[in-house]
């Protein structure tokens, strides 16, 4: 019958029920590697400003922040320290891959969810 | 197919013979430059005599001093051929390619819009890109274009606070 | 049956009430079984009960320069006509209404708001409305001739004009379908065209008319229309059930009376929810046909089908039935 | 029934993309057809000058959310070929497999919605719910599911890693049988070859003419195919088909992308598994020298290019691009003339717009009396004389 295929089709999805992940009770299991939320670490932070120059929103900030951090073997005294605005933020990694620090100063989580009511968001 | 080796410089320049010569830019593109107002006669060649019977892109440059129109067209040979044309940035104007190439007109109302040149027996010049309440001879993509505050360039007002 | 049973009959049981909370169900079905087949969830139970309610609350424009109590009163003769012709339809047994001809009243009745529909579309001086009302009006015309021809089928067998009748006196000769299976698949092409679904969604087409005649409709006007429409979906699987699958009436014999009337109504469940099942399937494996196929389509195979399906009935049946 | 004009858009429920098309009908059939496309024009050919290379790739990724990697492909090979940059074959093959998962989930896209402008919604949930997999695929290849950020000039941010081409394997042969029943549903269903077959026909010379790209005009007989003609990334390497029919029809056009869609597969699935070892990138220059690149893409719509002026800074002096669609609309344009109302969506939905990546107008009138074939001219100045005459220009 030439609608063969579409009956079959039918029954098939008929048969294997929805398709829907139905959020937030299901959730999608995130892959690793995934651009989420982004965080930083204070304490690895050497102030360098790479990750505000690269940033292509522009949505870091290096503020003032005095701290001690360990630099290839020596504690320095770094003079700022990155604030992003989260919400114009594009998750693009950039300034994940210029953070010159290991383990990564500023870095993307796998933190999926990212709505929020306040548009002014920083993350420090 | 691989890239067409036959495509060199002087089988262009033999086809556009008296109008300007072929220089060979990429692997598969000739250059040829020519006077603007013979691009008409450029454009027919290369459609006839050099079998180009796909437009690729009219792309512009301003280069600062002059205005830059860049005829690329290809065909089955799959060589390029780019015709370059200089025109004064005071009054630029051209001949509409529309009757050889139909889609040029598509991408002359285009290049109208943001650099604000002339394309000469143009059937519908109107706006294209632009929104309705843009001000009138302002080219947006000339470098020397500067946003003046004064303006309304149309669209949503600033979002307040 | 005395007075005050025929109100309780039409108003309460098998009449309005009844037929709207099954309406609804109707329309629960068929939404969660074309999602089904989408792998969707589709809606919950209550959700065709709810989005009435909703539509009932929200504000009810008249489009400026409409004549408003012109299209009030059109959706109110739409919903009235499709409700009166579900009195005629057998559900418990034979309707206690059904007289010689009620067959005909119930097919006229259930033309109005196809009509009412154009008037709708043209009324609503919005454009979209106005193409869309022309287009329920020309395939009016297109599937009205084979599916009438088809549904009197059942009716030249059975040698009576009442549905009723036809329902009971297939008890004895066996389901129509039986005889006359090129009728019942007419049947019900001709009620998927006539309830505006798919393939046959053209006044309505999303896709082009935003929503036909349906655009102008808001807040109570529009719950009134689709309401009419999921009725109309009831009494034309409850016709359909009647004419060609024996309407409520169980093959074998049931001895006390209330438990026959039972059987019977548990028959007409199962045998309207039937053919949903099939409208359902239809509408979720077809996409759209384009007015000038669905002209061919019409008067080429339907009404070839109907006049050669009559014509078997007329030479076979001889009079027959009964 | 006299004319009358059926504004389409910019908001409307069959193209979900911000086009207006101001259509003049005469009852049912569509005499002529204004379209106006320009809603979302973000200026960022202009933006593009400000930015240097590293800022311009995020940039241009979104001028469109279906196509974003062929943006940044075809702007980073265009970069690299000013620097005389050799990209390691291991991005190469990279960039290959992402750019035709684009293509797939592109496809599939198309075909959902093609189905949709129909009323066969079924099969648009059903493409849609497959395309999951494509783009949960390329989630985990890339990070993300639209942006994917795969490139930056001299290579590729994002590697591939055994596991990851595992899963790619399985997820290929489910879309391999998902596709050929693909193939057989639009061949059987028979709403679908009824609205299709026939709808919105373009002969080969008027494809070419008319300057139409990609798998419309591959549709019509053209062979043009930019990953044979002028071969990037690894299309040298790995063997595929181009995929051309005859007919030119709405049909047709589809076929050729399920066509596209099934060698999408087979390439992602060698790319994959072929991938060379080495590095991702090579450390590139700040500075491109002065030079002139036209850099073409194959774009799942059609050729992409971008004109690139550098002249020795780390920005392009000039970003000329030309959208596949925008090549596509002339033709569009001027084979609805004398269709159905109803054949508008489908026609359109045909060349698969991407209005985001264009914003263009195109304006064709025939003079209405019968179907006489008129020359482009004759056919603009009559609507030049009509269009003073009833806009009082």
């Amino acid at each position: 019958m030439r609608g063969g295929a579409v009956l079959r089709e039918l029954l098939a999805s008929l048969w294997k029920g929805p398709a829907t992940v139905r959020y937030p009770a299901e959730r999608v299991p995130v892959p690793t590697g995934f651009r989420g939320r982004i965080a930083i670490r204070d304490d690895a932070c050497i102030g360098c400003s790479k990750c505000a120059l690269v940033c292509p929103t522009e949505c870091i900030d290096m503020v003032p922040s005095e701290r001690e951090v360990p630099v290839k073997g020596r504690t320095i005294v770094r003079k700022k320290k990155p604030e992003v605005h989260l919400f114009a933020c594009i998750r693009c990694g950039l300034c994940e891959e210029y953070c010159p620090t290991d383990p990564k100063a500023i870095y993307l989580t796998e933190a999926f969810a990212g709505a929020g009511p306040d548009k002014e968001v920083v993350v420090r | 197919m691989t890239r067409s080796a036959a495509w060199t410089a002087d089988r262009v320049s033999a086809a556009m013979q008296g109008l300007g010569t072929g220089e060979s830019v990429a692997a598969n593109r000739v250059r040829v430059s020519v006077p603007a107002a013979r691009v008409l006669e450029a454009l027919a060649r290369t459609r006839d005599r050099l079998r180009c019977d796909h437009l690729i892109q009219i792309a512009t440059v301003d280069t600062g001093t002059t205005f830059e129109l860049h005829y690329h067209l290809t065909g089955a040979h799959r060589g390029i051929v780019s015709i370059r044309v200089e025109l004064p940035r005071d009054a630029p104007r051209i001949r509409s390619a529309h009757g050889i190439l139909p889609p040029a007109a598509l991408y002359e109302r285009q290049i109208h819009d943001l650099f604000g040149i002339e394309f000469e027996g143009h059937p519908d010049l109107r706006r294209l890109i632009l929104n309705e309440d843009w001000p009138e001879s302002e080219y947006p993509l000339r470098k020397d274009w500067v946003m003046d505050p004064g303006k309304s360039y149309g669209g949503a007002a600033k979002e307040v606070g | 049956m005395d007075p005050l049973g025929i109100v309780a009959y039409g108003l309460l049981f098998p009449g309005l009430v009844f037929l709207i909370g099954y309406a609804l169900f109707f329309e629960f079905v068929d939404r969660k079984l074309a999602a089904r087949f989408q792998s969707r969830v589709g809606p919950p139970l209550l959700q065709p009960f709810a989005d009435l309610v909703k539509l009932l609350s929200k504000e009810d424009v008249d489009t400026e320069g409409s004549d408003a109590t012109a299209i009030r009163a059109i959706l109110i003769l739409a919903f009235a006509a499709v409700a009166t012709a579900f009195l005629y339809v057998p559900v418990l047994g034979p309707s206690p209404l059904a007289f010689q001809g009620d067959l005909v009243v119930v097919l006229y009745l259930f033309t109005l708001p196809t009509i009412l529909l154009f008037l709708l579309g043209w009324l609503s001086r919005n454009v979209f409305g106005t193409i869309g009302g022309t287009r329920a009006l020309t395939q009016l015309f297109i599937y009205e001739v084979p599916l009438f021809l088809v549904l009197l089928g059942p009716a030249i067998a059975a040698q009576s004009w009442s549905l009723s009748g036809i329902a009971e006196a297939q008890r004895a000769s066996g389901w129509a379908v039986v005889a006359q299976p090129i009728g019942f698949l007419v049947a019900l092409i001709g009620l998927q065209a006539k309830l505006e679904r798919a393939p046959f969604d053209l006044p309505e087409a999303d896709t082009e008319l935003v929503a036909g005649p349906w655009t102008e409709l808001t807040g109570r006007k529009l719950a009134m229309m689709r309401l009419t429409m999921d009725l109309a979906l009831v009494v034309g699987s409850g016709l359909v059930a009647a004419l060609f699958l024996g309407g409520p009436s169980v093959p074998w014999v049931v001895e006390p009376a209330w438990l026959a009337a039972a059987a019977g109504f548990a028959a007409f469940l199962g045998k309207t929810l039937g053919i949903l099942v099939v409208l359902a399937t239809i509408r979720s494996a077809m996409g759209r046909i384009r007015m000038d196929q669905l002209d061919a389509f019409g008067w080429t195979v339907l009404t070839g089908a109907g006049i050669l399906q009559i014509g078997l009935v007329l030479v076979l049946g001889g009079g027959g039935g009964g | 029934m006299a004319e009358i004009v059926v504004p389409i858009g910019p908001q409307h429920p069959a193209l979900k993309e911000p086009v207006n098309f101001r259509v003049i009908a005469d009852g049912e059939t569509i005499v002529r057809l204004e379209l106006d496309i320009s809603y979302n024009h973000r200026g960022i050919e202009k933006a593009a000058e400000t930015r240097d290379f590293v800022h311009a790739v995020p940039l241009l990724e979104r001028i469109c959310g279906i196509c974003s990697h062929s943006h940044t492909t075809a702007f980073v090979q265009g970069i690299e070929e000013a620097m005389r940059v050799r990209v390691p074959p291991r991005a190469r093959y990279i960039r290959t497999a992402v750019a035709e998962l684009e293509r797939l989930h592109s496809h599939l896209l198309w075909l959902g919605v093609a189905a949709h402008e129909i009323g066969f919604n079924t099969l648009f949930m059903w493409t849609w719910r497959d395309r999951e997999v494509v783009q949960d695929l390329l989630e985990a290849i890339s990070g993300n599911r639209v942006n994917y950020g795969v490139n930056e000039v001299g290579g590729v941010r994002v590697d591939v890693p055994e596991r990851v081409v595992a899963r790619a394997m399985k997820d290929l042969s489910f879309l391999g049988r998902r596709i050929e029943r693909y193939g057989t549903l639009v061949r059987e269903e028979p709403t679908t070859l009824v609205r299709f077959r026939g709808v919105g026909r373009l002969t080969p010379d008027a494809a070419l003419a008319l300057g139409t790209v990609g798998p419309t005009a591959r549709a019509s007989g053209v062979p043009y195919d930019v990953r044979k003609d002028d071969p990037y990334a690894a299309y040298d390497d790995i063997p595929f088909r181009v995929v051309t029919q005859t007919a030119g029809d709405v049909f047709a056009r589809t076929l050729v992308r399920i066509g596209e869609m099934a060698e999408s597969v087979g390439i992602v699935r060698r790319s994959l598994l072929d991938l060379p070892g080495g590095p991702l990138k090579v450390t590139s220059p700040r500075v491109a020298p002065r030079a002139e690149i036209l850099s073409r893409y194959e774009a799942p719509r059609g050729e992409l290019v971008h004109f690139i002026r550098t002249n020795n800074t780390d920005k392009v002096e000039r970003l000329d691009v030309r959208t596949p669609t925008l090549a596509n609309w002339t033709s569009v344009v001027s084979s609805l003339r004398g269709h159905p109302l109803a054949d508008l969506p489908v026609v359109v939905a045909a060349i698969d717009p991407c209005l985001s990546c264009t914003s263009r107008i195109a304006i064709a009138r025939p003079d209405g009396t019968g179907t006489t074939s008129m020359t482009w001219d004759e056919l603009r100045d009559h609507g030049k004389r009509y269009y003073r005459a009833t806009e009082g220009l």
